[in-house]
């Protein structure tokens, strides 16, 4: 049993890594960014590019991830943000769906369909305590999901740039008039977004290797995830990446591991109908 | 990635070639079409067949029935005389209608079971169906490792549930049950939760029955979580992706396969598989090899009986093919291949060797 | 010394022409008000000059400078501040971070906002009690005073207000134009749409009305409140 | 009283709270049929809550609202429309991209009949039904004087006819009580004179009115009676001339000098 | 209400190209199947049209529905020798319920959280069929189902099937048509923009949604069981969240909440997907940038672009 909710937490850690980036662009532009999970894919290409084609270090490729991703970041934003900032959040939606296609089957044109991993900073050791093992790797998760949770929470809730992130996702006309730099503000996010992917794609890499699915398949994960615990809130995030990852561990193994994704979908239906905010997340209604 | 390819202007022999060239399907379906070009250009650099050039229609049938139906179409208008077929049986199965009507002899290298049981005349499989993989490495289980508490691991997809069929019927013939059997989605990242609960139903080995990226993740949780027993895994864990994806995992593990491509000492087979990664610069897996001998054998029906869609299903039908991996000759229900082997993998300097076990021949007499 | 200065601009949205040849100023320290019916096109006018709408002929000059044709957050960090019709109050954000966003444009890192939170509390002592409170919450007079205090935030050079009295309370009407005549007094030149116009006219040094978007008459506030064709068509009387 | 009747709404103790705020409190009037009876109190003292309450927006935490003698707390919004209730909002409320007409059509559909089935096949039921719905529509804005402006998009509506689209749609429903909450916001004191004629022209119709305002001259002019709110308890209630001159009505809203109102 | 004299007539001149259309390509099996394939997303597309046109929802769903569809008619006439028409009106009625009773949670939410639920709704629909052996057949998926057969006609040439799907798109416009000019197209459109108003106006907004989700899922449905006898093998991957992705680009393409819109739409993709296979595995690549490009400058699909020329044009007569 602790050895099932040590590898749920872990699971966890990795949905929530992904929705962290998620959330800074929900919370920036007031849409759901449907290509994030690719963007996530990409941070890794990008490691395993570095490493396998350049033949560098290992350090050496995060850095170039990290650039090479804030490239992708801006691309993001003037490709498929951009030209669209004035018009319905649908068409945003739906430009990011269309960047997801694009950017998934750019992977599989450069780096073929099959799988592929990075080495994770820590080596492949495995961590004995009592009866329960897991990868070191998983630690390093653990340690580098606290250290990024506790830092965008303080970032949305102390800082007064997160502040100005909520202002122009609600409403960016106004945003202006208080002198926020709107177009730079969001910029920024989608740059910053892309770099908290590479970080996610290195942790995800080493575990769950890289195949140009790989996106869609963690970004429906975080996506119920973020359901359950409130969207845009990023302690709604953590907790419900750890509940899921928690619940889907255990489900596996004590209940039915053929309808375990049957019953994933029917805990986020379940939650959306008992508690239409999630966990976490904040009415906003119209006021007449 | 795949190379474009194109011959000669005045082509005169057009087979088509279908084939999942997108989507996450196209892991095996862009190194069969590799294969389909390497052989045609083979023949074409000979002087084509009886002196007549082959050009392929090469057409993606993605993930979807729906591309497969519209890409069949595009290859019958091309008025092709065979067709190499994709891989993934729900494919097969949409395209079998119109098929028969055509009457067009339709090639390929699936696995799954069901398929030649349908009585289509114009479908030839050449792979050994699950009906003779599975049951090669269950008996191995059984009869060579002993393993008397077997637990099963199983992907969802078609693949994984005809192979759970087959696996169970042979178990019950030697009067054994799994003590428990485990499912997944192809594209699960974790299968702890599968294993804690194979962990407490204290089995003797481990078989499994999935897909490549799932098959690496149950090997390397499962020796991870220090359930140390043998794990015979699927033709999956046979390709070389796989095996960097396991790492020093892939000690000891048994393995069916149809064929060996990158490490058989057969030296056709060698000298074949240098060629295959330095003109497409990936490594061929068992599939592959035997969608090479399948075009092979096909070249060698046009060869025999020229471009006519009966003769060629009549001929095939009659003549047997000795190619790379083996010999084929189909049953009345148009199986190919017979063959089965077991091979045991262990590392040396870091790198996953494979050792043939075990062979098994059920070809019918 | 002029401040403001809107030379023959035009609007249009769509096809639709909003104003028509407008031509005004507005100098240093005055407070100047714009009356006109329904739909007369006060509004575009203010919407225009903070960047919100581009005019497709014509200039305005800002403190000798043209800024029709620049982004609205940087006319926003030259000092003007645009109190919007319809509130547009961040419907996400407490009543705090709805007033701290407005110090954007001149706070630099760390930099204290007490004093102007405490200008602005003390003029409307209900927004310290719903100090986090969501925005979309308040009622929709506490949301215009919300509105004003963020236009106050920003310490503007010059202030654009859109209708600053519609839904507050007699008394406090009495006191958001009291505050309007003390700021001014404190040297922010304020251009103000009312449509109470007689308050307006009370505390305006000068006026502008406006019919069909185009100016129809303008002078000071004293005269404009004794012209008979204003009397009837703004003061109901 | 001025009076035509009897009550045709109490309140009865109506209380409601917003997390640690109790927003209205025991709040109880009754307003008599046909009257037009004001509800004033400085901003935040729980008017527009009121408003929700009765039209089914918000559901009080306590208390009664006894509407043609029965209690209709509980109703959801369109069941207490389809009583007799309509209303207006503060914060206008266009459905944008409908017309002016088809925004005062929608109001109708709650007095009509035709199931789906008939009107996917067009029958001539429900063709009948479709011709009376735009009909009514017209009249209602005909009524606030916007008959010419009925193809426009409501959304491009200037501020004030938005107002008065709003009273045409709440009129389309065919209420019995009518629900203003600030209808002058945004009109010049030339327009409020308008307004005034208007409002009574509805009372005329037999319509029972509740009346949110901030403009004093309005009130006192058209008020049967008033309601004066102030931290969501009631502080005071009568006639127009008796709150006008009741201090603490003058300490907590209207404030001493009349300067600016 | 109703038509005006000039969409009247262009409304007749399509038809008459539609129904005299295939005979030129009659001799082509691979442009009737793309007629065919093209027909039925078309349907499709309306569906998908109900719900974004008209309430403004985005679903990632519709494959759900469409799977629906086709499972329960190729089970009826299969398993239980029903003849086709009454099976496919009855799995359209199923879809229907279905989609009634995923809008009662789906209902109460919206925007984002929708868009999750519908994604949700696909993949359970997908899941249960993959993993629902003893019904469904897994992955092997049900084969052979057979043609549709009207009294001694067998409809199985794709000739004869253009014009049953011609017969149903037409069933689905005049549908789509009367709706709009309804009172229920009106309570949607006013519940999209507004609920709580509307909710005030006297509109349940549960109902409208719900009969919004009805009529959009059962047009799915129909859509799925007219897909299941023309292909005639039907299996779990076709109905994946691809496939929905590709509905909404359809509905978005053609111009959304409009009745040409899913027509155009639906057509214009089916063609380009086809075109494109010519840069082989690039296609993909290619088909997502064009939804970005797409969403960049037809924000309001082929039918927004038309109208904007329209008004260029008439408001040149003007000057
Ligand atoms: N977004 C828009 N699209 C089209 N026309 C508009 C738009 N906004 C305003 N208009 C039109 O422009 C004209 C001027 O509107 P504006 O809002 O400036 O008037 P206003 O003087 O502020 O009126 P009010 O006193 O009602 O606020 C009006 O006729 C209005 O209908
Ligand atoms: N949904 C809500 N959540 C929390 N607080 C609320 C909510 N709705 C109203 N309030 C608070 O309740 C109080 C009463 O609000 P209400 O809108 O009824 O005021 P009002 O009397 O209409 O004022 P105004 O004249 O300014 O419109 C306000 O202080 C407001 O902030
Ligand atoms: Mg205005
Ligand atoms: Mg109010």
């Amino acid at each position: 049993m602790i050895q099932e909710i040590v590898s749920g937490l872990s699971i966890g850690c990795i949905y929530a890594m992904t929705g962290f980036g998620f959330v800074l662009i929900y919370n920036a532009v007031g849409a759901v960014n449907f290509a994030y999970g690719e963007i996530v894919m990409f941070g890794g290409y990008f490691g395993y590019l570095a490493i396998q084609s350049f033949g560098w270090s290992l350090g050496l490729a995060f850095l170039f991830s990290i650039l090479a991703m804030a490239g992708l970041g801006i691309f993001n934003d003037y490709f498929a943000y951009f030209p669209m900032r004035h018009r319905p959040v649908v068409t945003v939606i739906i430009a990011s769906i269309g960047l997801s296609i694009l950017l998934r089957n750019s992977a599989l044109a450069i780096w073929g369909p099959d799988p592929v991993k990075i080495k994770s900073f820590v080596g492949d050791q495995l961590v004995h305590i009592g009866n329960v093992v897991f990868p070191l790797h998983q630690l390093l998760i653990f340690i580098v999901t606290a250290f990024i949770f506790v830092g965008q929470v303080f970032f949305f809730s102390r800082t007064s740039i997160g502040r100005k992130l909520e202002a122009t996702a609600q409403d960016q006309e106004m945003a202006k008039l208080m002198g926020i730099k709107v177009n730079r503000m969001i910029l920024l996010t989608f740059v910053l977004a892309a770099c908290l992917a590479s970080i996610a794609g290195f942790l995800l890499a080493p575990l769950w290797f890289l195949e140009p699915d790989v996106g869609l398949y963690i970004i429906v994960k975080a996506f119920i995830a973020i359901v359950i615990g409130g969207f845009g809130s990023v302690y709604g995030l953590m907790a419900g990446g750890l509940f899921l990852g928690v619940t889907e561990v255990l489900v596996a193994s004590h209940l039915t591991s053929e309808y375990k994704d049957v019953i994933s979908f029917l805990i986020l239906v379940t939650v959306l109908i008992v508690l239409p905010q999630g966990f976490f997340g904040e009415k906003v209604a119209e006021k007449v | 990635a795949i190379l474009f390819f194109s011959t000669a202007a005045f082509a005169r022999i057009d087979v088509g070639v279908i084939g999942s060239m997108t989507s996450g399907l196209a892991l095996l379906g862009q190194r069969q079409i590799n294969s389909a070009i390497l052989a045609a250009e083979e023949w074409n650099a000979k002087g084509g067949i009886n002196g007549e050039k082959t050009k392929l229609a090469i057409e993606d049938s993605g993930k979807s029935t729906t591309q497969a139906m519209t890409a069949l179409d595009r290859v019958l208008a091309e008025n092709v005389c065979a067709i190499l077929g994709p891989i993934y049986s729900f494919q097969l199965f949409a395209m079998f209608p119109e098929i028969n009507k055509e009457g067009v002899p339709l090639l390929s290298t699936s696995g799954t079971r069901k398929l030649t049981q349908m009585g289509n005349r114009w479908y030839f499989r050449l792979y050994p169906h699950d009906g003779i993989t599975k049951r090669a490495y269950t008996l191995f289980a059984v009869e060579e490792l002993g393993c008397t508490r077997p637990a099963l691991m199983c992907v969802t997809t078609e693949y994984g549930k005809s192979g759970y069929k087959i696996i169970m019927d042979v178990l019950k013939s030697k009067g054994i049950k799994p003590v428990a059997v485990t499912w997944h989605e192809k594209s699960d990242k974790d299968m702890t939760g599968q294993l804690e609960r194979i962990r407490r139903a204290h089995p003797s080995c481990i078989i499994s029955q999935a897909h490549p990226p799932d098959t690496a993740q149950i090997i390397r949780q499962q020796y991870e979580l220090g359930i140390n027993i043998p794990h015979i895994a699927s033709s999956a864990a046979s390709m070389p992706t796989v095996h960097k994806l396991v790492g020093k995992y892939m000690e000891g593990v048994y393995v069916e396969a149809a064929a060996i491509p990158n490490y058989d000492p057969d030296p056709k087979i060698q000298a074949w598989t240098k060629k295959y990664v330095k003109k497409f610069r990936t490594r061929p897996d068992s599939f592959a090899l035997l969608y090479y001998d399948t075009a092979n054998f096909l070249f060698n029906a046009i060869k025999a009986v020229g471009p006519d869609r009966k003769k060629i299903r009549d001929w095939l039908e009659k003549n047997s093919y000795k190619g790379l991996a083996g010999r084929y000759k189909f049953d009345k229900e148009h199986n190919g291949a017979f063959f089965a082997i077991i091979v045991q993998y262990h590392m040396k300097n870091g790198k996953a060797i494979p050792t043939v076990v075990k062979k098994y021949d059920f070809t019918p007499e | 010394m002029v401040m403001l200065r809107v030379e023959r601009i035009e609007v249009f949205y769509g096809n639709v022409q909003a104003l028509r040849n407008i031509e005004f100023e507005v100098n240093q320290g005055e407070i100047v008000t714009l009356l006109g019916a329904n739909g007369a096109g006060k509004s575009t006018i203010l919407r225009t000059i903070s960047g919100l709408i581009r005019p497709r002929k014509g200039r305005i000059i800002y403190l000798e400078k043209e800024i029709s044709r620049m982004s609205v957050e940087d006319i926003v960090s030259k000092g003007i501040s645009h109190v919007p019709e319809g509130r547009r109050i961040f419907p996400g954000l407490t009543v705090y971070g709805n007033l701290e966003v407005a110090t954007s444009s001149w706070r630099k890192r760390g930099a204290s906002i007490q004093d102007e939170l405490n200008n602005v509390f003390r003029l409307f002592p209900k927004l310290r009690e719903r100090m986090n409170q969501l925005g979309w919450s308040l009622s929709g007079g506490e949301q215009q005073m919300l509105a004003i205090g963020r236009g106050l935030m920003s310490r503007p050079k010059l202030l654009l207000l859109d209708e600053p009295s519609l839904g507050l309370a007699p008394k406090l009407v009495q006191s958001v134009f009291e505050t309007i005549k003390t700021i001014n007094a404190q040297g922010t030149t304020i251009l103000l749409v009312e449509q109470n116009a007689y308050a307006a006219l009370q505390i305006a040094h000068r006026g502008y009305v406006l019919e069909n978007g185009e100016v129809v008459l303008h002078g000071p506030a004293r005269d404009l409140a004794a012209n008979e064709n204003v009397r009837k068509a703004y003061l109901g009387g | 009283m001025n009076t035509s009747g009897g009550a045709l709404i109490e309140v009865e103790d109506l209380g409601i709270r917003f997390g640690g705020l109790l927003a209205v409190s025991d709040v109880s009037f009754h307003v008599s049929e046909g009257s037009i009876h004001a509800l004033i109190g400085p901003n935040g003292a729980g008017k527009t809550t009121i408003l929700n309450m009765i039209s089914g927006i918000y559901r009080p935490s306590r208390g009664k609202i006894i509407y043609g003698g029965r209690n209709i707390v509980g109703l959801p919004p369109y069941m207490v429309t389809r009583e007799g209730i309509a209303r207006t909002f503060q914060n206008i409320q266009v459905f944008e991209g409908l017309s002016v007409l088809e925004n005062v059509m929608v109001a109708r559909h709650v007095r009509t009949s035709v199931n789906l089935l008939s009107t996917i096949l067009k029958t001539p039921k429900a063709r009948r039904e479709e011709k009376s719905i735009a009909d009514k529509a017209v009249e209602a804005l005909r009524f606030v004087g916007l008959a010419d402006r009925k193809d426009m998009d409501a959304m491009n509506l200037p501020y004030g006819q938005k107002r008065l689209m709003e009273i045409a749609r709440a009129l389309a429903t065919e209420p019995h009580l009518l629900l203003l909450d600030e209808p002058s916001a945004g009109m010049n004191e030339a327009e409020v004179l308008n307004l005034v004629n208007f409002i009574n022209q509805i009372r005329e119709k037999g319509i029972t009115v509740i009346l949110i305002e901030h403009n004093m001259r309005l009130v006192m002019k058209i008020s049967d009676r008033i309601t004066v709110l102030d931290f969501g308890e009631k502080i005071a209630e009568g006639p127009p001339e008796e709150i006008q001159n009741d201090p603490r009505v003058i300490e907590a809203y209207l404030g001493t000098e009349n300067g600016y109102a | 209400m109703g038509f005006t004299k000039r969409q009247m007539i262009v409304t007749l001149i399509c038809f008459a190209a539609a129904v005299v259309l295939p005979i030129f390509f009659r001799g082509s099996r691979y442009y009737m199947n793309l007629f065919n394939l093209a027909g039925i997303f078309i349907i499709l597309t309306f569906s998908l049209n109900y719900i974004h046109g008209y309430l403004g929802l985005i679903s990632i769903g519709q494959a759900g529905f469409f799977a629906i569809g086709a499972y329960i008619t190729a089970g009826l006439t299969m398993g239980l020798g029903i003849n086709y028409f009454p099976a496919l009106l009855l799995a359209s009625i199923a879809a229907a319920l279905a989609g009634v009773l995923l809008g009662l949670p789906a209902s109460r939410i919206g925007g984002h959280y929708f868009v999750l639920i519908t994604l949700a709704f696909g993949e359970i629909v997908r899941l249960i069929i993959l993993n629902w052996k003893e019904v469904t057949h897994g992955t092997n998926g049900v084969n052979n189902i057979p043609p549709p057969r009207l009294g001694p006609l067998l409809i199985e040439s794709r000739f004869a099937y253009y014009y049953l799907v011609l017969f149903f798109i037409i069933v689905t416009m005049v549908v789509a048509a009367s709706v709009r000019r309804s009172k229920y197209g009106r309570s949607m459109l006013a519940t999209k923009v507004g609920e709580l108003a509307a909710n005030v106006m006297g509109i349940n907004p549960l109902s409208t949604k719900l009969i919004n989700f009805g009529i959009s899922s059962f047009f799915a449905g129909l859509a799925g069981g007219l897909y299941a006898s023309y292909i005639g093998s039907i299996s779990p991957e076709a109905f994946d969240v691809d496939l929905s992705v590709d509905i909404l680009t359809m509905t978005l393409v053609g111009g959304s909440g409009t009745i040409p819109g899913p027509v155009i739409g639906a057509t214009a993709l089916v063609f380009l997907k086809e075109w494109l296979r010519a840069v082989k595995e690039y296609y993909m690549i290619i088909y997502g940038a064009g939804i970005v490009l797409i969403m960049i400058f037809m924000p309001y699909g082929i039918m927004g672009l038309l109208r904007r020329v329209r008004d260029v044009i008439s408001s040149r007569e003007v000057r």
